[in-house]
Protein backbone atom coordinates (compact mmCIF):
# COMPACT_ATOMS: atom_id res chain seq x y z
CA UNK A 1 0.00 0.00 0.00
CA UNK A 2 1.38 3.37 -0.94
CA UNK A 3 1.96 5.99 1.80
CA UNK A 4 -0.63 8.23 0.19
CA UNK A 5 -3.22 5.48 0.29
CA UNK A 6 -2.37 4.70 3.88
CA UNK A 7 -2.78 8.34 4.85
CA UNK A 8 -6.20 8.40 3.23
CA UNK A 9 -7.20 5.25 5.05
CA UNK A 10 -6.14 6.67 8.40
CA UNK A 11 -7.87 9.97 7.68
CA UNK A 12 -11.13 8.23 6.74
CA UNK A 13 -11.04 5.99 9.78
CA UNK A 14 -10.14 8.88 12.07
CA UNK A 15 -12.89 11.08 10.68
CA UNK A 16 -15.44 8.29 11.11
CA UNK A 17 -14.34 7.66 14.67
CA UNK A 18 -14.43 11.38 15.46
CA UNK A 19 -17.94 11.72 14.04
CA UNK A 20 -19.19 8.73 16.07
CA UNK A 21 -17.54 10.04 19.24
CA UNK A 22 -19.08 13.48 18.81
CA UNK A 23 -22.50 11.92 18.17
CA UNK A 24 -22.11 9.76 21.29
CA UNK A 25 -21.00 12.73 23.40
CA UNK A 26 -24.01 14.79 22.36
CA UNK A 27 -26.30 12.04 23.62
CA UNK A 28 -24.55 11.46 26.96
CA UNK A 29 -26.34 12.21 30.24
CA UNK A 30 -25.16 15.45 31.83
CA UNK A 31 -21.90 15.40 33.84
CA UNK A 32 -22.54 14.51 37.46
CA UNK A 33 -26.27 13.93 36.98
CA UNK A 34 -28.36 12.08 39.54
CA UNK A 35 -29.77 9.34 37.33
CA UNK A 36 -27.61 6.20 37.38
CA UNK A 37 -29.77 3.24 36.36
CA UNK A 38 -26.89 0.79 36.13
CA UNK A 39 -25.18 2.15 39.26
CA UNK A 40 -28.32 1.76 41.35
CA UNK A 41 -28.75 -1.86 40.34
CA UNK A 42 -25.09 -2.67 40.94
CA UNK A 43 -25.19 -1.09 44.41
CA UNK A 44 -28.38 -2.97 45.24
CA UNK A 45 -26.88 -6.29 44.13
CA UNK A 46 -23.65 -5.67 46.03
CA UNK A 47 -25.50 -4.73 49.23
CA UNK A 48 -27.63 -7.86 48.98
CA UNK A 49 -24.39 -9.86 49.04
CA UNK A 50 -22.93 -7.88 51.94
CA UNK A 51 -20.15 -6.33 49.87
CA UNK A 52 -19.15 -2.87 51.07
CA UNK A 53 -17.04 -2.07 48.01
CA UNK A 54 -19.41 -2.10 45.06
CA UNK A 55 -16.54 -2.10 42.58
CA UNK A 56 -15.24 -5.35 44.06
CA UNK A 57 -18.74 -6.78 43.82
CA UNK A 58 -18.94 -5.82 40.15
CA UNK A 59 -15.51 -7.18 39.22
CA UNK A 60 -15.48 -10.36 41.30
CA UNK A 61 -19.15 -11.25 41.61
CA UNK A 62 -21.53 -9.68 39.10
CA UNK A 63 -18.90 -9.58 36.33
CA UNK A 64 -16.51 -12.25 37.59
CA UNK A 65 -16.42 -13.85 34.14
CA UNK A 66 -15.04 -10.60 32.64
CA UNK A 67 -12.31 -10.63 35.26
CA UNK A 68 -11.41 -14.16 34.21
CA UNK A 69 -10.89 -12.82 30.71
CA UNK A 70 -8.78 -9.91 31.96
CA UNK A 71 -6.68 -12.27 34.02
CA UNK A 72 -6.03 -14.48 31.00
CA UNK A 73 -5.00 -11.39 29.01
CA UNK A 74 -2.37 -10.54 31.63
CA UNK A 75 -1.29 -14.18 31.75
CA UNK A 76 -0.91 -14.35 27.97
CA UNK A 77 0.87 -11.00 27.82
CA UNK A 78 3.43 -12.07 30.40
CA UNK A 79 3.85 -15.41 28.66
CA UNK A 80 4.48 -13.58 25.41
CA UNK A 81 7.09 -11.27 26.91
CA UNK A 82 8.84 -14.19 28.57
CA UNK A 83 9.13 -15.87 25.17
CA UNK A 84 10.29 -12.67 23.46
CA UNK A 85 12.80 -11.73 26.16
CA UNK A 86 14.34 -15.17 26.59
CA UNK A 87 18.05 -15.64 26.14
CA UNK A 88 18.69 -16.52 22.51
CA UNK A 89 21.59 -18.48 21.13
CA UNK A 90 23.65 -15.44 20.14
CA UNK A 91 23.40 -13.92 23.59
CA UNK A 92 25.30 -14.76 26.71
CA UNK A 93 25.11 -13.77 30.33
CA UNK A 94 27.56 -11.44 31.96
CA UNK A 95 27.46 -11.34 35.68
CA UNK A 96 26.35 -7.85 36.74
CA UNK A 97 28.83 -5.97 38.82
CA UNK A 98 27.97 -5.43 42.43
CA UNK A 99 26.75 -1.92 43.06
CA UNK A 100 27.69 -0.01 46.16
CA UNK A 101 24.50 1.79 47.07
CA UNK A 102 24.89 4.39 49.77
CA UNK A 103 23.89 3.47 53.26
CA UNK A 104 20.75 5.63 53.71
CA UNK A 105 19.23 4.32 50.48
CA UNK A 106 20.08 0.72 51.40
CA UNK A 107 18.57 1.11 54.85
CA UNK A 108 15.51 2.77 53.42
CA UNK A 109 15.05 -0.10 50.98
CA UNK A 110 15.42 -2.76 53.68
CA UNK A 111 13.00 -0.93 55.96
CA UNK A 112 10.35 -0.05 53.39
CA UNK A 113 10.37 -3.40 51.58
CA UNK A 114 8.46 -5.19 54.36
CA UNK A 115 6.16 -2.22 54.88
CA UNK A 116 5.34 -2.06 51.16
CA UNK A 117 4.84 -5.82 50.99
CA UNK A 118 2.48 -5.73 53.97
CA UNK A 119 0.62 -2.81 52.39
CA UNK A 120 0.20 -4.87 49.24
CA UNK A 121 -1.18 -7.83 51.20
CA UNK A 122 -3.48 -5.48 53.12
CA UNK A 123 -4.85 -4.04 49.88
CA UNK A 124 -5.42 -7.55 48.49
CA UNK A 125 -7.14 -8.80 51.62
CA UNK A 126 -9.47 -5.82 51.98
CA UNK A 127 -10.70 -5.58 48.40
CA UNK A 128 -14.27 -6.28 49.50
CA UNK A 129 -14.38 -3.59 52.20
CA UNK A 130 -12.24 -0.70 50.97
CA UNK A 131 -10.83 0.54 47.66
CA UNK A 132 -8.29 -1.86 46.24
CA UNK A 133 -8.23 -5.54 45.55
CA UNK A 134 -6.16 -8.22 43.94
CA UNK A 135 -4.74 -6.24 41.04
CA UNK A 136 -3.71 -3.16 42.98
CA UNK A 137 -2.30 -5.06 45.94
CA UNK A 138 -0.51 -7.55 43.73
CA UNK A 139 1.29 -4.80 41.85
CA UNK A 140 2.27 -3.08 45.11
CA UNK A 141 3.65 -6.34 46.54
CA UNK A 142 5.60 -7.14 43.37
CA UNK A 143 7.05 -3.62 43.23
CA UNK A 144 8.08 -3.97 46.87
CA UNK A 145 10.35 -6.91 46.06
CA UNK A 146 12.20 -4.84 43.47
CA UNK A 147 13.32 -2.42 46.16
CA UNK A 148 16.13 -4.94 46.55
CA UNK A 149 17.38 -4.11 43.06
CA UNK A 150 17.07 -0.39 43.71
CA UNK A 151 18.52 -0.46 47.22
CA UNK A 152 21.22 -3.06 46.63
CA UNK A 153 21.97 -4.78 43.34
CA UNK A 154 20.59 -7.32 40.93
CA UNK A 155 22.33 -10.23 42.60
CA UNK A 156 20.60 -9.47 45.90
CA UNK A 157 17.26 -9.46 44.11
CA UNK A 158 18.02 -12.75 42.38
CA UNK A 159 18.77 -14.34 45.71
CA UNK A 160 15.25 -13.73 47.08
CA UNK A 161 13.57 -14.16 43.71
CA UNK A 162 14.15 -17.53 42.09
CA UNK A 163 11.97 -17.26 39.00
CA UNK A 164 10.61 -20.81 38.81
CA UNK A 165 8.30 -20.63 41.87
CA UNK A 166 6.86 -17.34 40.63
CA UNK A 167 6.11 -18.84 37.23
CA UNK A 168 4.44 -21.77 38.97
CA UNK A 169 2.59 -19.40 41.30
CA UNK A 170 1.27 -17.44 38.35
CA UNK A 171 -0.23 -20.55 36.77
CA UNK A 172 -1.44 -21.89 40.11
CA UNK A 173 -3.28 -18.67 40.97
CA UNK A 174 -4.86 -18.53 37.53
CA UNK A 175 -6.16 -22.05 37.96
CA UNK A 176 -7.34 -21.27 41.50
CA UNK A 177 -9.64 -18.66 40.00
CA UNK A 178 -10.99 -21.23 37.54
CA UNK A 179 -11.42 -23.85 40.24
CA UNK A 180 -13.42 -21.45 42.40
CA UNK A 181 -15.70 -20.88 39.43
CA UNK A 182 -16.01 -24.60 38.71
CA UNK A 183 -16.78 -25.29 42.36
CA UNK A 184 -19.85 -23.11 42.07
CA UNK A 185 -20.80 -25.07 38.97
CA UNK A 186 -20.41 -28.36 40.84
CA UNK A 187 -22.44 -27.03 43.74
CA UNK A 188 -25.34 -26.67 41.35
CA UNK A 189 -25.34 -23.04 40.29
CA UNK A 190 -23.72 -21.11 37.46
CA UNK A 191 -19.99 -20.82 36.70
CA UNK A 192 -18.38 -18.28 39.07
CA UNK A 193 -21.69 -17.58 40.79
CA UNK A 194 -21.23 -16.25 44.31
CA UNK A 195 -23.20 -18.98 46.08
CA UNK A 196 -20.53 -21.13 47.72
CA UNK A 197 -19.89 -19.31 50.97
CA UNK A 198 -22.11 -17.47 53.44
CA UNK A 199 -22.21 -13.74 52.79
CA UNK A 200 -20.97 -12.95 56.31
CA UNK A 201 -21.09 -9.67 58.22
CA UNK A 202 -21.16 -6.48 56.18
CA UNK A 203 -17.93 -4.44 56.18
CA UNK A 204 -15.71 -7.11 57.74
CA UNK A 205 -13.04 -9.36 56.28
CA UNK A 206 -15.42 -12.34 56.23
CA UNK A 207 -18.03 -10.83 53.95
CA UNK A 208 -19.04 -11.00 50.30
CA UNK A 209 -18.87 -14.79 49.88
CA UNK A 210 -16.26 -15.85 47.33
CA UNK A 211 -15.09 -12.30 46.53
CA UNK A 212 -12.14 -12.45 48.98
CA UNK A 213 -11.05 -15.82 47.54
CA UNK A 214 -11.12 -14.54 43.97
CA UNK A 215 -9.33 -11.38 45.14
CA UNK A 216 -6.59 -13.47 46.71
CA UNK A 217 -6.21 -15.54 43.53
CA UNK A 218 -5.96 -12.41 41.38
CA UNK A 219 -3.54 -10.82 43.85
CA UNK A 220 -1.20 -13.79 43.67
CA UNK A 221 -1.54 -14.03 39.89
CA UNK A 222 -0.75 -10.35 39.36
CA UNK A 223 2.13 -10.29 41.83
CA UNK A 224 3.77 -13.35 40.26
CA UNK A 225 3.10 -12.09 36.74
CA UNK A 226 4.69 -8.71 37.45
CA UNK A 227 7.72 -10.35 39.06
CA UNK A 228 8.20 -12.65 36.05
CA UNK A 229 7.68 -9.76 33.62
CA UNK A 230 10.20 -7.53 35.39
CA UNK A 231 12.63 -10.43 35.60
CA UNK A 232 12.56 -10.66 31.81
CA UNK A 233 13.23 -6.95 31.44
CA UNK A 234 15.91 -6.89 34.15
CA UNK A 235 17.69 -9.88 32.66
CA UNK A 236 17.83 -8.18 29.29
CA UNK A 237 18.90 -4.81 30.66
CA UNK A 238 21.39 -5.97 33.25
CA UNK A 239 22.65 -9.47 32.49
CA UNK A 240 22.13 -10.61 28.93
CA UNK A 241 24.66 -9.36 26.40
CA UNK A 242 24.55 -9.82 22.63
CA UNK A 243 27.37 -11.43 20.74
CA UNK A 244 29.71 -8.60 19.93
CA UNK A 245 28.04 -6.26 22.35
CA UNK A 246 30.74 -4.94 24.57
CA UNK A 247 30.49 -5.76 28.22
CA UNK A 248 32.86 -4.87 30.97
CA UNK A 249 32.08 -7.79 33.24
CA UNK A 250 34.84 -10.33 33.47
CA UNK A 251 32.68 -13.28 34.35
CA UNK A 252 30.70 -15.08 31.72
CA UNK A 253 28.17 -17.35 33.25
CA UNK A 254 26.98 -20.47 31.59
CA UNK A 255 23.76 -19.89 29.64
CA UNK A 256 22.39 -22.97 31.36
CA UNK A 257 22.15 -20.91 34.50
CA UNK A 258 19.11 -19.18 33.08
CA UNK A 259 16.39 -18.92 35.63
CA UNK A 260 18.59 -18.96 38.67
CA UNK B 1 -17.70 25.16 51.53
CA UNK B 2 -15.11 22.74 52.68
CA UNK B 3 -11.73 24.02 53.83
CA UNK B 4 -10.04 20.67 53.21
CA UNK B 5 -11.10 20.58 49.59
CA UNK B 6 -10.05 24.20 49.16
CA UNK B 7 -6.62 23.35 50.58
CA UNK B 8 -6.41 20.37 48.19
CA UNK B 9 -7.23 22.64 45.24
CA UNK B 10 -4.45 25.04 46.30
CA UNK B 11 -1.90 22.25 46.75
CA UNK B 12 -2.83 20.70 43.40
CA UNK B 13 -2.95 23.91 41.38
CA UNK B 14 0.11 25.62 42.87
CA UNK B 15 2.24 22.67 43.96
CA UNK B 16 1.57 19.90 41.46
CA UNK B 17 1.06 22.47 38.71
CA UNK B 18 4.52 23.89 39.39
CA UNK B 19 6.11 20.42 39.37
CA UNK B 20 4.36 19.72 36.07
CA UNK B 21 6.03 22.82 34.63
CA UNK B 22 9.33 21.67 36.12
CA UNK B 23 9.12 18.20 34.62
CA UNK B 24 8.29 19.47 31.14
CA UNK B 25 11.00 22.11 30.82
CA UNK B 26 14.64 22.57 31.64
CA UNK B 27 17.60 20.21 32.03
CA UNK B 28 17.27 16.58 33.11
CA UNK B 29 18.27 17.27 36.71
CA UNK B 30 15.43 19.72 37.13
CA UNK B 31 12.98 17.29 35.61
CA UNK B 32 14.04 14.48 37.92
CA UNK B 33 13.75 16.71 40.99
CA UNK B 34 10.32 17.87 39.85
CA UNK B 35 9.15 14.28 39.44
CA UNK B 36 10.13 13.58 43.04
CA UNK B 37 8.31 16.70 44.22
CA UNK B 38 5.16 15.77 42.32
CA UNK B 39 4.62 12.66 44.44
CA UNK B 40 5.66 14.53 47.58
CA UNK B 41 2.90 17.07 46.89
CA UNK B 42 0.20 14.80 45.48
CA UNK B 43 0.25 12.59 48.59
CA UNK B 44 -0.75 15.44 50.97
CA UNK B 45 -3.38 16.43 48.42
CA UNK B 46 -4.84 12.91 48.57
CA UNK B 47 -4.86 13.06 52.38
CA UNK B 48 -6.68 16.39 52.23
CA UNK B 49 -9.20 14.91 49.80
CA UNK B 50 -9.82 11.92 52.07
CA UNK B 51 -10.50 14.33 54.91
CA UNK B 52 -12.57 16.66 52.74
CA UNK B 53 -14.82 13.88 51.45
CA UNK B 54 -14.99 12.43 55.01
CA UNK B 55 -14.02 9.01 53.64
CA UNK B 56 -11.34 7.35 55.79
CA UNK B 57 -10.97 4.57 53.18
CA UNK B 58 -9.40 7.09 50.79
CA UNK B 59 -6.38 7.29 53.15
CA UNK B 60 -5.29 4.02 51.50
CA UNK B 61 -4.54 5.99 48.34
CA UNK B 62 -2.21 8.32 50.22
CA UNK B 63 -0.64 5.28 51.90
CA UNK B 64 0.11 3.57 48.59
CA UNK B 65 1.50 6.78 47.10
CA UNK B 66 3.63 7.42 50.19
CA UNK B 67 5.08 3.90 49.82
CA UNK B 68 5.53 3.78 46.04
CA UNK B 69 6.25 7.43 45.19
CA UNK B 70 9.79 7.43 46.61
CA UNK B 71 10.34 4.00 45.04
CA UNK B 72 9.56 5.55 41.66
CA UNK B 73 12.10 8.30 42.29
CA UNK B 74 14.67 5.68 43.31
CA UNK B 75 14.06 3.99 39.95
CA UNK B 76 15.08 7.20 38.20
CA UNK B 77 17.98 7.80 40.59
CA UNK B 78 19.25 4.30 39.98
CA UNK B 79 18.84 3.98 36.22
CA UNK B 80 19.72 7.58 35.35
CA UNK B 81 22.70 7.66 37.74
CA UNK B 82 25.16 8.24 34.89
CA UNK B 83 23.20 11.05 33.28
CA UNK B 84 22.67 12.72 36.64
CA UNK B 85 26.22 12.17 37.93
CA UNK B 86 27.77 15.05 35.98
CA UNK B 87 25.07 17.47 37.00
CA UNK B 88 23.27 16.27 40.11
CA UNK B 89 19.97 17.89 40.99
CA UNK B 90 20.16 19.93 44.15
CA UNK B 91 16.70 21.07 45.06
CA UNK B 92 17.13 21.55 48.78
CA UNK B 93 14.73 24.46 49.08
CA UNK B 94 11.77 22.96 47.20
CA UNK B 95 12.34 19.53 48.77
CA UNK B 96 12.31 20.91 52.29
CA UNK B 97 9.27 23.05 51.46
CA UNK B 98 7.41 20.00 50.16
CA UNK B 99 8.44 17.99 53.22
CA UNK B 100 7.26 20.78 55.51
CA UNK B 101 3.98 21.02 53.64
CA UNK B 102 3.50 17.26 53.93
CA UNK B 103 4.22 17.38 57.65
CA UNK B 104 1.82 20.31 58.14
CA UNK B 105 -0.96 18.52 56.24
CA UNK B 106 -0.41 15.32 58.21
CA UNK B 107 -0.50 17.32 61.45
CA UNK B 108 -3.73 19.10 60.49
CA UNK B 109 -5.40 15.88 59.36
CA UNK B 110 -4.35 14.02 62.49
CA UNK B 111 -5.66 16.85 64.68
CA UNK B 112 -8.99 16.55 62.87
CA UNK B 113 -8.95 12.75 63.13
CA UNK B 114 -8.64 12.65 66.89
CA UNK B 115 -7.01 9.88 68.91
CA UNK B 116 -7.40 6.30 67.79
CA UNK B 117 -6.02 3.84 65.28
CA UNK B 118 -6.95 6.11 62.37
CA UNK B 119 -4.60 8.73 63.82
CA UNK B 120 -1.71 6.26 63.92
CA UNK B 121 -2.46 5.34 60.30
CA UNK B 122 -2.25 8.97 59.22
CA UNK B 123 1.00 9.37 61.14
CA UNK B 124 2.44 6.25 59.47
CA UNK B 125 1.53 7.73 56.09
CA UNK B 126 3.20 10.99 57.09
CA UNK B 127 6.38 9.28 58.25
CA UNK B 128 6.61 7.22 55.05
CA UNK B 129 5.91 10.30 52.94
CA UNK B 130 8.40 12.71 54.52
CA UNK B 131 11.12 10.13 55.17
CA UNK B 132 10.77 8.54 51.76
CA UNK B 133 10.93 11.80 49.87
CA UNK B 134 13.94 13.08 51.81
CA UNK B 135 15.82 9.82 51.12
CA UNK B 136 14.73 9.85 47.46
CA UNK B 137 15.84 13.44 46.90
CA UNK B 138 19.17 12.66 48.53
CA UNK B 139 19.55 9.68 46.25
CA UNK B 140 18.80 11.90 43.25
CA UNK B 141 21.40 14.44 44.41
CA UNK B 142 24.17 11.90 44.02
CA UNK B 143 23.69 10.02 47.27
CA UNK B 144 22.67 6.84 45.48
CA UNK B 145 26.07 5.27 45.17
CA UNK B 146 28.93 5.12 47.59
CA UNK B 147 32.25 5.05 45.80
CA UNK B 148 31.67 2.92 42.72
CA UNK B 149 29.10 3.12 40.00
CA UNK B 150 27.27 0.10 38.75
CA UNK C 1 18.57 -27.70 72.08
CA UNK C 2 18.44 -25.31 69.15
CA UNK C 3 21.69 -23.80 68.07
CA UNK C 4 22.64 -20.19 68.51
CA UNK C 5 22.07 -19.58 64.81
CA UNK C 6 18.48 -20.78 64.92
CA UNK C 7 17.77 -18.68 67.98
CA UNK C 8 19.19 -15.58 66.31
CA UNK C 9 17.13 -16.23 63.18
CA UNK C 10 13.97 -16.70 65.23
CA UNK C 11 14.72 -13.51 67.15
CA UNK C 12 15.16 -11.54 63.93
CA UNK C 13 11.90 -12.81 62.46
CA UNK C 14 10.11 -12.06 65.72
CA UNK C 15 11.61 -8.58 65.81
CA UNK C 16 10.11 -7.96 62.37
CA UNK C 17 6.84 -9.71 63.17
CA UNK C 18 5.84 -7.53 66.12
CA UNK C 19 5.93 -4.12 64.37
CA UNK C 20 4.45 -5.59 61.18
CA UNK C 21 1.51 -7.14 63.00
CA UNK C 22 1.00 -3.85 64.84
CA UNK C 23 1.06 -2.02 61.50
CA UNK C 24 -1.62 -4.39 60.14
CA UNK C 25 -3.84 -3.66 63.14
CA UNK C 26 -3.36 0.05 62.51
CA UNK C 27 -4.26 -0.21 58.84
CA UNK C 28 -7.49 -2.17 59.21
CA UNK C 29 -10.92 -0.69 59.81
CA UNK C 30 -12.39 -2.96 62.44
CA UNK C 31 -10.48 -5.41 64.58
CA UNK C 32 -11.96 -8.87 64.99
CA UNK C 33 -10.56 -12.35 65.43
CA UNK C 34 -10.33 -13.23 61.75
CA UNK C 35 -8.69 -9.89 60.97
CA UNK C 36 -6.08 -10.46 63.67
CA UNK C 37 -5.43 -14.00 62.43
CA UNK C 38 -4.99 -12.90 58.81
CA UNK C 39 -2.74 -10.06 59.95
CA UNK C 40 -0.63 -12.40 62.03
CA UNK C 41 -0.24 -14.80 59.11
CA UNK C 42 0.63 -12.08 56.62
CA UNK C 43 3.14 -10.60 59.05
CA UNK C 44 4.90 -13.97 59.40
CA UNK C 45 5.33 -14.19 55.63
CA UNK C 46 6.53 -10.60 55.36
CA UNK C 47 8.90 -11.00 58.33
CA UNK C 48 10.49 -14.01 56.63
CA UNK C 49 10.88 -12.02 53.41
CA UNK C 50 12.37 -9.12 55.39
CA UNK C 51 14.97 -11.43 56.89
CA UNK C 52 15.71 -12.92 53.48
CA UNK C 53 16.15 -9.45 52.02
CA UNK C 54 18.49 -8.40 54.80
CA UNK C 55 20.55 -11.54 54.32
CA UNK C 56 20.67 -11.07 50.56
CA UNK C 57 22.04 -7.56 50.99
CA UNK C 58 24.53 -8.15 53.77
CA UNK C 59 25.43 -11.58 52.41
CA UNK C 60 25.12 -13.47 55.68
CA UNK D 1 -15.68 24.05 45.23
CA UNK D 2 -15.96 20.53 43.82
CA UNK D 3 -16.16 22.00 40.32
CA UNK D 4 -12.92 23.92 40.90
CA UNK D 5 -11.28 20.71 42.07
CA UNK D 6 -12.44 18.74 39.04
CA UNK D 7 -11.36 21.52 36.68
CA UNK D 8 -7.91 21.69 38.33
CA UNK D 9 -7.41 17.93 38.07
CA UNK D 10 -8.61 17.88 34.46
CA UNK D 11 -6.28 20.72 33.49
CA UNK D 12 -3.32 18.97 35.14
CA UNK D 13 -4.13 15.75 33.29
CA UNK D 14 -4.55 17.56 29.98
CA UNK D 15 -1.27 19.44 30.47
CA UNK D 16 0.81 16.44 31.45
CA UNK D 17 -0.74 14.18 28.81
CA UNK D 18 0.01 16.73 26.09
CA UNK D 19 3.54 17.09 27.43
CA UNK D 20 4.02 13.31 27.47
CA UNK D 21 3.26 13.29 23.75
CA UNK D 22 5.27 16.40 22.92
CA UNK D 23 8.48 15.41 24.72
CA UNK D 24 10.54 13.29 22.32
CA UNK D 25 13.40 11.85 24.39
CA UNK D 26 12.22 8.56 25.99
CA UNK D 27 14.00 9.22 29.28
CA UNK D 28 12.36 12.60 29.73
CA UNK D 29 9.12 11.13 28.49
CA UNK D 30 9.20 8.55 31.25
CA UNK D 31 9.59 11.34 33.83
CA UNK D 32 6.55 13.14 32.40
CA UNK D 33 4.68 9.83 32.31
CA UNK D 34 5.35 9.26 36.02
CA UNK D 35 3.85 12.67 36.81
CA UNK D 36 0.93 11.94 34.47
CA UNK D 37 0.25 8.75 36.43
CA UNK D 38 0.07 10.61 39.73
CA UNK D 39 -2.12 13.36 38.30
CA UNK D 40 -4.47 10.82 36.73
CA UNK D 41 -4.79 9.11 40.10
CA UNK D 42 -5.81 12.44 41.61
CA UNK D 43 -8.40 12.92 38.85
CA UNK D 44 -9.87 9.47 39.47
CA UNK D 45 -10.04 10.21 43.20
CA UNK D 46 -11.77 13.51 42.54
CA UNK D 47 -14.31 11.72 40.35
CA UNK D 48 -14.93 9.28 43.24
CA UNK D 49 -13.27 6.26 41.62
CA UNK D 50 -10.72 5.29 44.28
CA UNK D 51 -10.32 1.73 42.96
CA UNK D 52 -9.19 2.98 39.58
CA UNK D 53 -7.00 5.60 41.23
CA UNK D 54 -5.31 2.90 43.27
CA UNK D 55 -4.63 0.83 40.14
CA UNK D 56 -3.18 3.89 38.43
CA UNK D 57 -0.96 4.69 41.41
CA UNK D 58 0.27 1.12 41.73
CA UNK D 59 1.15 0.80 38.04
CA UNK D 60 2.16 4.35 37.18
CA UNK D 61 4.35 5.42 40.06
CA UNK D 62 7.12 2.81 39.95
CA UNK D 63 6.36 -0.07 37.58
CA UNK D 64 5.97 1.83 34.30
CA UNK D 65 9.11 3.99 34.80
CA UNK D 66 11.10 0.87 35.66
CA UNK D 67 9.96 -0.99 32.54
CA UNK D 68 10.61 2.05 30.33
CA UNK D 69 14.04 2.86 31.70
CA UNK D 70 15.19 -0.76 31.54
CA UNK D 71 14.12 -0.86 27.90
CA UNK D 72 15.91 2.42 27.16
CA UNK D 73 19.04 1.05 28.77
CA UNK D 74 19.03 -2.09 26.65
CA UNK D 75 18.26 -0.23 23.43
CA UNK D 76 21.00 2.32 24.05
CA UNK D 77 23.55 -0.40 24.67
CA UNK D 78 22.65 -1.96 21.33
CA UNK D 79 22.76 1.44 19.64
CA UNK D 80 26.22 1.99 21.01
CA UNK D 81 27.37 -1.31 19.65
CA UNK D 82 25.98 -0.50 16.23
CA UNK D 83 27.58 2.95 16.23
CA UNK D 84 30.94 2.24 17.82
CA UNK D 85 31.49 -1.42 16.98
CA UNK D 86 31.40 -2.16 20.69
CA UNK D 87 35.09 -1.57 21.25
CA UNK D 88 36.41 0.78 23.84
CA UNK D 89 33.24 2.49 24.88
CA UNK D 90 31.69 1.45 28.12
CA UNK D 91 28.76 -0.60 26.95
CA UNK D 92 27.31 -1.33 30.35
CA UNK D 93 26.45 2.21 31.17
CA UNK D 94 23.63 3.57 29.11
CA UNK D 95 24.39 7.24 29.44
CA UNK D 96 26.34 9.95 27.75
CA UNK D 97 27.03 8.90 24.23
CA UNK D 98 23.70 7.29 23.42
CA UNK D 99 22.15 7.84 19.99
Amino acid sequence: MSPRMRLWLVATGGAGLAALLVAACLDLPRFGGDRHPYGDQAVEASLSRHTANTVASVTFDQRAFDTLGEMSILFAAVLGSVVLLRQTRDEHRARPEPAAVSRPVRRYALLVLPVALLTGLYVVAHGQVSPGGGFQGGVVAATALHLLYLGADYRALERVRPIAPYEAGDALAASAYLVTGLAALLAGSAFLANTLLPYGTFNTLASAGTVPLLNAAIGMEVACAVVVLLAGFLDQAVEIVDEGEHDDGEYHDDPRQRGK
Amino acid sequence: MNGWILAAVVVLAAGVGATLWGVVTGPLRRRAAAQNLSTALACPALLLLAQGYARPAYVDLALVLAVLGPVGTLVFARLLADELADDPPHARGPTLTAAALGAAVVLAVSLATGPGRALVKVLVVGALLVGGNLVASRALAGGMQEARRD
Amino acid sequence: MPSRRTLLAAAEVAAWWVPLAALWLVLVNTVDLLEAAVGAGASVVVALVARGARRAVTGR
Amino acid sequence: MTEALIVTALLLVAGSATAAVAVRDPVRQSLVLAVLGVVLAVLFTVLQAPDVALSQLAVGSALTPLLLLLTVRKVRRRGQRAAGGGGGSDGRRGGGSGP
